[in-house]
């Protein structure tokens, strides 16, 4: 796909700058490849999966991100005196900071993503929109960054409902939809304030809320030789409060000919804009199937693994071997979509209390293993999963030659999914995957927010009440009864007949 | 096991109980339901529980006297509650605990303040996310006891409420 | 693929008549089509994963086979309790028996695989090599069942080495490689006996054996309205002893001319017999890219995850909606081929002992779940492993765009593989898996018999010695020492800074 | 942890060790090297051992004088002997052992027969695969000590040796 030279290494180590489950990925990708690997942890994460996956690792400093995964100089040094060759820096964090990425590049070390300066002009949402404009990618109206009153005079003019977004950084962080002309001045100060401590810079634009639109975005590779190829369109309308929480692909809302007309438009845009490595255009798509460019997030996403599962190309494996001067050998018209993937994001946080972030020990793991089914997670069972960072604990992928199936296994594998001792949002995706909206492909980026005001954690039926209360009036366990015993009878054995006999 | 009345707290909801031994099994009075039971661990965190007809292994984790229990597809947290309540009453509304430790970045009320139901009460930021805690009942802020720019402790209470139904 | 009505259940319940990895599967694949699951067990697998994993679970017996998987009138029985639709037999077992699948028909209930006229043809050896030469396909030269007497004659005209195999039944049992004329009765004897007791018939067949050759198997899905296709092969050549051990697709001796070759010849013979279902045609394949028929398996194959990882075809799916008389929609010309799958079967067996079976109990499991990598697993942690039925214990299956990333995926994921308390031959696994032979993919079925004759499980490094003897001078742990203690801090985080500070 | 001489079993090897405690660590002698080590369990069936500079996450389980570890990729079994033997010598051959459950089948040799190494002693039949139990050393049976179609349990011992290095 991406030429490799009789399977030589693309390097010799890679240092993965980021933590749970893009982290564990990434290091796996690297292992697979041949490539040694060097994890960076702040003290919280010490044990952490990924700190054990990676055969050197490097503490950084105290759990703030700001001393740690944010903190450029350190993690340049740690690459350094590990003789680290390249830098991978998974998404979040440093992924989308030029200055990280000219770092490493001063520092003679490879940054797998686009070169800084593509970083800069992209990152900076403006900038993208007009660059998109000279492109002939539509584009929604709106104003650039600006002061309070300004903006507050520009909604006006655009009318009611606008978007503001943060002209740095992604994620959803700092999004705001703003119906209500009144509440104008209050969510710009709020999106201000959520911005300047995600990207230290409180710049704030003004585009026009689409209503009853997807959100539908586009993966593309590109090598260092001017080469660009799309690998078709994420659906990912499934947002609670413009975060994402479901994807799939292929969107049920696009054909093969709209994935023509959308990959084409991602790929002169990324073309033009002298673009390396792994990157997404993100559109929104309106009911009539006119689209219009979003932004363009130019590193790897959350939501990478639909897109592996049904072109079958790795995405990882291609950043490290294009960060390595590879060329693409995959030609536009070799990329075949098969099948269908949806992902879950399975977060640490409580429904019941708005979904806050949930932080705490996990007491209890199991994950789901099923056939098509394909969990990236970055916990253990016994691991504190701390407050300081994003509460994602792992991602559940299936992938099924249909959608029904393929959301079939979704929903066993979510239910199988066992994790005791902190809040997680299971039981809503549960919620979601299975609302008949969703079931039926007929979803906008308000379905969440609309279709599930109402909706709460399920009350536990008699039969929990019942076995909870039978073991809480026994007394606490002892250490005893925890015992493995292992030389017993298998204690399962012992109780036989109560099915069918 | 000590059979008896038991309270339990599940869902926000206090749910009364009575179980009493039988034999090998114990019937617990859920609501107007009978229910017979017999449970065992089989080994740690995982438990084997017959309810009625239905057998089910469950993973579960305790903690003091609370448990998490996996059934049916969906984790429930169960603890008991040290006194009785109305029949699967609502949990009476105590003070507002912050919900996730983090820095409290602004106090938006003030001692004495008359607040409604569900008005903001204060923000905290953590996991990079603004999180605003809102009053749980019409009531009157009766203190204030942390200032923006500190770190707060989950659970801990920032705002003391009194009054209210 | 196959054509499913508005996606209504094939059937609304199945009754699984098998146990293990196997079971587990089929279980799933039918939950995943909706359809309402029942499981049989014997007394020793009362709280195996397949009945845990069932909606109802029926007792056969006692473990002996023939009181329990074995017993066709209790199984018919618990399917028409149970109010099954259909019987799904997985492999072994009554997998290839046809009066099973004719009792099923008698009892009103739908075997899930090809009628039982075509199971008895193609199971006797012998009719069914006298049908490939039928539909024009190259048999070795060989001798139909006989006495002693007669296939010791046969033998010496044929020349050695020989071949011994059982007229009835598959999966490797009574077969015998007999280079040396001195042993071929005792040989013979041997294979007899051991073959009696697995298929209740000692007849057994002699062909010429093919020396420094290749196993390539073709799988093929018929509908009942006469439509076969097929999925391209598998290659089977890693065996221990006329058992496979590691599967692959595609076949790193197989192009695309040799595929549509032996392909054709596979859905000519099926074609011809009548075949229904999911089936797979045995070939020997040569240096010369010669092909002969060895035989016809009437039912699902152990391998087949890695045909389904490559074609993306579900081969349980497509045998559910086969049985329930939906037609094959999938064309020859849409089937394709993508990436590379190797599967390695897990055993509990211990190679210090000649890999005879290793039944106890699984003190401790960790199954890898890697990106790209599929654990087929039939056994749970605590659970006793019984000395009765095929010590399989799992499939591990790695996908990757090209062969030398699916083997690197694959040896990643054998070396998370944590089994203890039982013997197995994971490191075997490993070591063939490593092997230069392998990798270069040159190997013929005498490979692992030739190549691993001094090989020896590893010796404990001086580290593991160090550790265990720290363990061991310690008290046996009490109950205490194993408490679980979820308020303490994460007993990680106590020890920090032995890693590069 | 008892400081001094240790005797373990491992891959069918004997082993001499010495363990000395050296503050919060082991220090174990293994052969020729001095090796630092310690070790904690951190959650039930985890170890986490230091060995020299290098931490390593190792899941385990013990029975009684044998633990089972998964190491690197592999897992061993190294069990703790009842007595010395020569250092990292065979471990002395002693009866023949039935290495699983299953039905004898076949008993091919008679008391008083000399047998060589390697030659067959009898068969047994287990998941469908016959295992043929070889002498390990030249030597005479002494007894045969069950019949074909009789159930043996794994260790037992149907044909006595005697003689032999």
């Amino acid at each position: 796909m991406v030429g490799t030279v009789n399977n030589r290494p693309p390097f010799s180590k890679v240092l993965v700058a980021n933590r749970g489950e893009i982290a564990v990925r990434i290091l796996r990708a690297c292992q697979e490849l041949g490539i040694r690997t060097v994890a960076v942890y702040s003290e919280v994460d010490a044990t952490s999966p990924h700190v054990l996956l990676a055969d050197e690792a490097v503490c950084l400093g105290r759990a703030e991100p700001e001393a740690s995964y944010l903190h450029v100089g350190r993690i340049v040094d740690a690459a350094r005196r590990t003789g680290a060759e390249a830098v991978h820096p998974g998404y979040g964090f440093l992924a989308e900071n030029p200055e990280f990425a000219q770092a490493c590049r001063e520092a003679g070390l490879t940054f797998v993503g686009p070169p800084a300066e593509v970083i800069a002009a992209l990152g900076d949402k403006d900038r993208a929109r007009r660059l998109a404009q000279v492109a002939g990618i539509p584009t929604l109206p709106g104003h650039p960054p600006a002061d309070d009153d300004t903006l507050e005079r520009a909604a006006h003019a655009l009318g009611f409902p606008v978007l503001l977004k943060a002209a740095a950084g992604g994620g959803g962080r700092g999004m705001r939809v703003v119906r209500d002309p009144l509440q104008f001045r209050h969510a710009l100060a709020s999106a201000r304030r959520e911005v300047v401590s995600s990207f230290g810079n409180d710049a704030i634009l003004l585009e026009k809320y689409l209503q009853d639109a997807r959100h539908v975005e586009v993966q593309i590779l590109a090598d260092r030789y001017g080469k660009v190829v799309h690998l078709g369109e994420r659906e990912c309308s499934v947002q609670r409060r413009c975060q994402k929480i479901v994807e799939e692909c292929p969107s049920p809302a696009v054909d093969t000919d709209l994935r023509a007309r959308l990959g084409e438009a991602a790929v002169r845009l990324t073309q033009q804009a002298g673009y390396v490595n792994a990157g997404t255009v993100e559109f929104l798509l309106d009911r009539d199937g006119c689209f219009y460019f979003l932004e363009v997030n130019t590193r790897l996403q959350v939501e990478h693994p639909v897109t592996e599962l049904v072109t079958g190309v790795d995405l990882v494996h291609a950043q490290l071997l294009i960060a390595a001067g590879h060329r693409l050998s995959l030609r536009q018209e070799e990329v075949s979509w098969r099948g269908h993937a949806v992902e879950a994001r399975v977060y640490a946080e409580d429904p019941e209390r708005g979904f806050v972030p949930s932080p705490g020990r996990i007491l209890r793991l199991r994950e789901p293993h099923l056939p098509g089914v394909r969990v990236d997670s970055g916990v253990r069972e016994g691991q504190m999963v701390p407050v300081h960072y994003d509460p994602i604990l792992a991602k559940v992928v299936a992938w099924a030659a249909d959608r029904p199936t393929a959301l079939s296994r979704l929903v066993h594998a979510l239910r199988e999914y066992v994790v005791l001792g902190l809040k997680t949002n299971l039981a809503f995706l549960l919620a979601v995957v299975t609302h008949s909206a969703f079931q039926a492909g007929e979803v906008s980026t308000e379905f969440v927010d609309e279709a599930f005001t109402s909706w709460h954690t399920p009350d536990p039926p008699p039969e929990v009440l019942a076995v909870a209360a039978t073991v809480l009036a026994q007394q606490a366990p002892s250490g005893a009864s925890a015992s493995r015993a292992p030389g017993d009878l298998d204690p399962w054995g012992r109780l036989r007949g109560l099915r069918l006999p | 096991m000590r059979p008896g009345q038991l309270y339990l707290i599940a869902g926000g909801q206090h749910v009364a109980l009575e179980l009493r031994a039988a034999g090998e099994e114990v019937v617990v009075l859920v609501g107007e339901r009978a229910l017979r039971v017999r449970v065992r661990e089989v080994e740690p965190g995982v438990l084997e529980a017959v309810v009625e007809d239905l057998r089910r292994m469950a993973f579960y984790a305790r903690e003091e006297d609370t448990i998490h229990l996996h059934w049916d597809g969906h984790a429930y947290t169960v603890s008991r509650a040290r006194h009785a309540a109305g029949p699967r009453g609502p949990e009476p509304e105590q003070d507002v605990r912050t919900p996730l430790p983090g820095l409290l970045t602004r106090v938006l009320v003030q001692p004495g303040q008359e607040v409604a139901a569900g008005q903001p009460l204060y923000v905290v930021e953590a996991m990079k996310i603004e999180t605003v805690v809102r009053a749980p009942r019409p009531a009157r802020v009766r203190r204030v006891l942390a200032q923006p720019g500190q770190q707060v402790e989950g659970g801990a209470v920032v705002v003391e409420l009194e009054g209210g139904p």
